[in-house]
């Protein structure tokens, strides 16, 4: 099981490395904000298998920080900034 | 066993050269939104350093404070700038080598020095262990924090303070007209304050004895005050004169009245080891208030008025 | 190795399965409300599988609800998040990609 | 190589590429972001060498300096970004002005 | 009634101002009452913590009663002393200042700063523990670029963001060295770093992380950029606490490293510090005279002042303590004396509406005390008898002709020519009749007084210096062992 916790991790942080691709790209700002909506999902995926792999329960604590907060960056784009000062 | 080492040193190699990447490309990146992204993404890579390198205190304060807040303080201040100035060219990069070269140097003698440190240091754990339990706390970060370095934290609560005055001496109140609040948004954050506000009580009482405590407890409690900002809530209006004032000092105030006390007893911030568990839940929660209103206040960014006031 | 555990592996690797979809989703799809239908569908059924083989290996009921907390939370912050953005791209003229 | 190691060299990356990102750009959000990346190099460093000890519990006081040092550097930055749109405001552009007006 | 042998100085002059900075945040109406009482009481304590080193010698205290290398330990000597009286003469004629200078809205931000300013200063120059010092060091820094910025402005934000980007750079550079020594040797306590330091790499870089951050908050050459409009475009007595104080406590903080750690193994870098502060002194007394605008001559006169203080270390190995006291006779006189000029150079700006020096328009007469307190602060920065200045700068000359560096004694009178010439300048334009005469505004008393104050105290200071190096020299804070 060690090994697949890891492997799996191993894999998600890949994935999330590749996933900065479409920060990079874009196009629109909304873009960009979406790949990283896309992150925290995937970090709160590899926190949790870290949890598991390491018996360190305070990492489910991250996890759900991650979970609650990622909102918030979220809403201020929405708010602040929204899509428009880079259409192309 | 070999392998599960050999994976594990392969995710950190990942996570430090992504990390390296990351730096690179936001500090290079012609579009400042992107950077701003790009820098918050940083932020979820840094917590898992954290996590990687067994300080889940810092990475819960490193989630709290990147994933949340600085996302939102950059943001509202990439709002502001003149719109001509968000996507510039770059500054000329062509007579820097000689800069590129030094820095390089530089790196490389640090980088010499550290490998020239031995592999194994004891620190100051020996310490902490031998002390911890007359701290009146388990979580030995906390113990460090609130006890045996809790002068430090006293002057880093002055640290808030000070720049929330810089903030104001600056302000002005601008007024921006904002879209109407949606009903999603409106849904979300009635569902996401509660859970925020519970979930930083739940930080503060773990933190005597796991990871958690007064700053990553703060700064949950300041991201669900954002969250009302950003959804049209005017707690500015609320939160006025006074009132507001006494939030913002009542972990300073609660700090500097037990050191003037402790002091009575010649020992600045000593604390009767009986009282000492007592003692820092105080000021943890006192702190925590202190620490939320002031982030939130400086995501604010001016000093809301006073009904006496003239606009 | 139990059945349970054998379970554990099969929906951890299906998750991760679901979290790559998500990401190819996100590179090659052509326009931005297609990625973001790809994009809350894979992960929140990927972090859902995972979270379901790692409940299976859960020590305690509380470890299982906070795992449930915490998929409940990205489901709904995600969806509600990717409302948000998809409206306003759209209000701001983000056009939908057409053949 | 191990992990202390390892992490504390892309500590030392990271403050070296803040610092050249800090002195080559003009713009004030790109030296900020620079100060910032610089601070998770420092912060990179203290926690990885904290790392050395020979139990399983890392040293808990780079710890508790980190964690005040992350709230330091959020609070600088908070100022930083109300002064940035301030000059932003005053040189009509993020950048600092050389010439001096009365 | 306790004894006052017994009442806790040290630890009260960190807590006073931080108690009175709530007090006045939390009740703006206070804030003038609240700082000008605590002013006073910081003054009282001072003397007590004065009285009580004399009496028992180095102040120590262990902070919540954990030994160091646990705890952070307070640490107080001579040296420290004198810093803090510097603090305190200085913070008197600033608050004195200060009660006239800033309107109501301005005043309920300033006091509050104001009084936090000064309780970071006197942490930090009570502290020995180099990340305890960073703290009190990002204190001192974000309440400065807050002062600078507080009257607005497109000169005033521009200098504070470029200070606030300085002393940023300056402290994460200063932490990163003190992660190296933490590291390596286990303790940020500068006592037991003391016993424990050797010869090695990670001392070297320690001394160049923490020295390049430390200097480039004190300014030297060529890390003096961020200066001159810093110090310029701030409001007068902000200016004024800049160039007196808070150059001073990064150099403070350098000095003790210099003591303590590295002063062993740096011969080479003592001669660079010294040629570095030969070139601050020329370049920034040229540079002084060049300038048209009165505050930033001022301002240029201050890279200079701050060379002399360095050209001190290439000599301190075969001078010794001596030469020590020169410098922190330099660093006191220096402090009273730029005050001042930065006090009458705000009367003089406030006065015709401008700081054109060609402008001045008879200002000797229009505006004698704040004139005369700029001349006779001038002559302390030129260095001539009796004044402070001129006894630190006569030990160090001393010591440059006794060992030989006759280019460093050249340069040091070469600056004090320089530096007669600018203030001369600046005294002769005051006499001079000029063509604009704008409607002069009237200066409130306490601000002309504050400034001519400080200006014959930095005079007086010619005739103390025996009494002072006795202070100093509790705790032996020169002798080359632990601080």
């Amino acid at each position: 099981m060690d090994m697949l916790y890891l492997g799996v991790a191993f894999f998600l942080l890949l994935n999330l490395l590749a996933g900065l691709w479409r920060v990079l790209r874009g196009p629109s700002a909304a873009d960009r904000m979406l790949a990283s909506q896309l992150f925290g999902t995937t970090a709160v995926a590899i926190l949790l298998l870290l949890a598991e792999r390491f018996a360190t329960p305070a990492l489910r604590d991250v996890a759900l920080l991650f979970a609650l907060l990622a909102a918030v960056t979220a809403v201020a784009f929405v708010r602040r900034i929204g899509s428009s000062h880079e259409r192309q | 066993m070999e392998k599960v080492t050999l994976l594990i040193m392969l995710f950190d190699l990942l996570l430090g050269l992504g990390l390296l990447w990351l730096a690179w490309q936001l500090l290079e990146s012609r579009n400042l939104f992107k950077a701003v992204v790009l820098f918050v993404a940083f932020g979820l890579l840094m917590a898992l350093a954290w996590v990687r390198l067994d300080a889940p205190d810092v990475a819960l304060a490193e989630a709290a404070i990147g994933a949340g807040l600085t996302g939102a303080l950059l943001m509202a201040a990439l709002a502001k700038l003149p719109s001509r100035d968000k996507s510039e060219p770059l500054a000329d990069e062509k007579g820097h080598w000689l800069l590129r070269l030094a820095l390089l140097l530089v790196a490389a003698g640090l980088g010499y020095v550290v490998h020239s440190l031995p592999e194994s240091a004891p620190g100051l754990s020996a310490e902490i262990a031998n002390n911890l339990a007359s701290s009146g706390v388990n979580n030995p970060v906390t113990a460090v924090l609130l006890n045996f370095r809790g002068y430090d934290t006293l002057l880093e609560l002055m640290v808030l303070m000070l720049a929330l005055l810089g903030v104001w001496s600056l302000g002005i109140e601008r007024s921006t007209r904002e879209e109407p609040v949606g009903p999603v948004l409106t849904t979300l954050v009635q569902f996401l304050t509660p859970l925020l506000i519970l979930v930083a009580a739940y930080l503060l009482w773990a933190g005597a004895d796991a990871p958690g405590g007064a700053f990553q407890a703060g700064a949950v409690l300041a991201a669900a005050m954002v969250l009302l900002l950003l959804a049209g809530w005017p707690l500015q209006g609320l939160l006025t004169g006074v009132a507001l004032r006494l939030m913002l000092v009542a972990g300073p105030a609660t700090f500097v009245a037990l050191a003037g006390l402790t002091l009575l007893d010649a020992q600045l911030l000593a604390y009767p080891p009986q009282h000492a568990g007592k003692l820092i839940l105080l000021l943890e929660v006192a702190a925590t208030l202190s620490i939320a209103v002031t982030l939130a206040a400086l995501f604010l960014g001016y000093r809301p008025r006073t009904n006496k006031e003239p606009g | 190795m139990s059945a349970s555990d054998y379970l554990s592996v099969a929906l951890l690797i299906t998750g991760a399965v679901f979290f790559l979809a998500g990401t190819v989703g996100l590179l090659r799809f052509p326009d931005l409300y297609t990625r973001l239908h790809a994009l809350t569908k894979a992960d929140n059924v990927g972090l859902g599988l995972m979270i379901a083989g790692l409940a299976l290996q859960a020590e305690s009921w509380a470890v299982v609800g906070k795992l449930l907390l915490i998929w409940g939370l990205v489901l709904l912050a995600g969806a509600g998040v990717a409302h948000l953005i998809a409206s306003g791209a759209l209000k701001q003229g983000v056009r939908p990609w057409k053949k | 190589m191990n992990t202390a190691l390892l992490y504390s060299l892309v500590g030392i990356g990271l403050f070296s590429l803040g610092l050249y990102a800090l002195i080559v750009h003009a713009h004030l959000l790109r030296k900020i972001l620079a100060i910032n990346v610089m601070g998770s190099g420092v912060f990179l460093l203290l926690i990885a060498l904290a790392k050395r000890t020979a139990t399983p519990l890392p040293d808990a006081v780079p710890h508790a300096m980190v964690i005040t040092g992350i709230v330091v550097t959020v609070a600088a930055t908070a100022l930083a970004l109300t002064l940035m749109v301030r000059v932003a405001m005053e040189n009509h552009r993020a950048e600092l002005s050389d010439q001096s007006q009365e | 009634m306790v004894p006052s042998s017994e009442i806790p100085w040290g630890a009260l002059l960190i807590l006073l101002p931080l108690a009175a900075a709530i007090l006045c945040f939390v009740w703006p109406k206070l804030a003038v009452v609240t700082g000008v009482v605590t002013m006073l009481l910081l003054t009282l304590a001072v003397g007590g913590f004065a009285w009580q080193l004399q009496r028992e010698g180095l102040y120590q205290h262990a902070v919540g009663g954990w030994e160091t290398p646990l705890g952070i330990g307070l640490y107080g000597d001579g040296l420290s002393l004198l810093m803090l009286a510097m603090t305190v003469l200085v913070g008197l004629a600033i608050t004195l200042y200060a009660r006239s200078y800033f309107n109501q809205k301005q005043a309920r931000v300033f006091w509050p700063l104001w009084l936090l300013l000064l309780a970071a200063l006197n942490a930090l120059f009570l502290s020995a523990d180099i990340f305890n010092l960073y703290i009190t060091l990002e204190m001192v820094g974000l309440a400065a670029v807050a002062l600078v910025a507080l009257k607005g402005g497109r000169d005033a934000l521009n200098g504070a963001m470029r200070y606030l980007l300085a002393t940023l750079l300056g402290s994460l550079t200063y932490l990163l060295g003190v992660a190296l020594l933490y590291h390596s040797y286990g303790t940020v306590d500068l006592v037991l770093l003391a016993e424990r330091i050797d010869n090695s790499p990670v001392v070297w870089a320690a001394l160049g992380l923490m020295g390049a951050g430390l200097l480039l908050k004190t300014a030297l050459f060529p890390l003096h950029f961020w200066l001159p409009a810093a110090h310029a475009s701030a409001p007068a007595p902000i200016s004024a606490l800049l160039s007196a104080l808070l150059v001073k406590a990064s150099f403070y903080i350098f000095l003790r490293l210099w003591l303590v750690l590295f002063a062993p193994l740096g011969g080479d870098v003592a001669l660079l510090l010294g040629l570095l502060g030969a070139v601050a002194i020329l370049w920034g007394s040229w540079q002084a005279l060049r300038q048209t605008r009165l505050k930033l001559l001022v301002a240029y006169s201050t890279v200079a002042q701050i060379g002399y203080l360095f050209v001190a270390f290439p000599l301190a190995a075969a001078a010794g303590a001596m030469l020590w006291n020169g410098v922190s006779y330099l660093m006191l006189s220096h402090a009273l004396a730029k005050a001042a000029m930065f006090l009458a150079a705000g009367n003089l700006l406030l006065f015709g509406g401008h700081d054109r020096i060609a402008e001045l328009d008879r200002a000797v007469q229009r505006l004698p005390i704040s004139t005369a307190a700029f001349a006779l602060a001038g002559v302390s920065i030129m260095g001539v008898p009796p004044s402070g200045g001129f006894i630190g700068k006569w030990l160090l000359l001393e010591a440059a002709i006794e060992q030989g560096y006759w280019l460093l004694a050249a340069v040091m009178v070469v600056g004090g020519l320089l530096a007669s010439a600018y203030i001369f300048k600046v005294v002769g334009y005051a006499f001079t009749r000029s063509t604009a005469t704008p409607e002069p505004q009237s200066i409130p008393m306490g601000m002309e007084w504050a400034a001519l104050l400080l200006a014959i105290a930095s005079i007086l200071l010619g005739f103390t210096a025996p009494w002072v190096f006795a202070l100093l020299g509790i705790g032996d804070p020169f002798g080359g062992g632990a601080p």
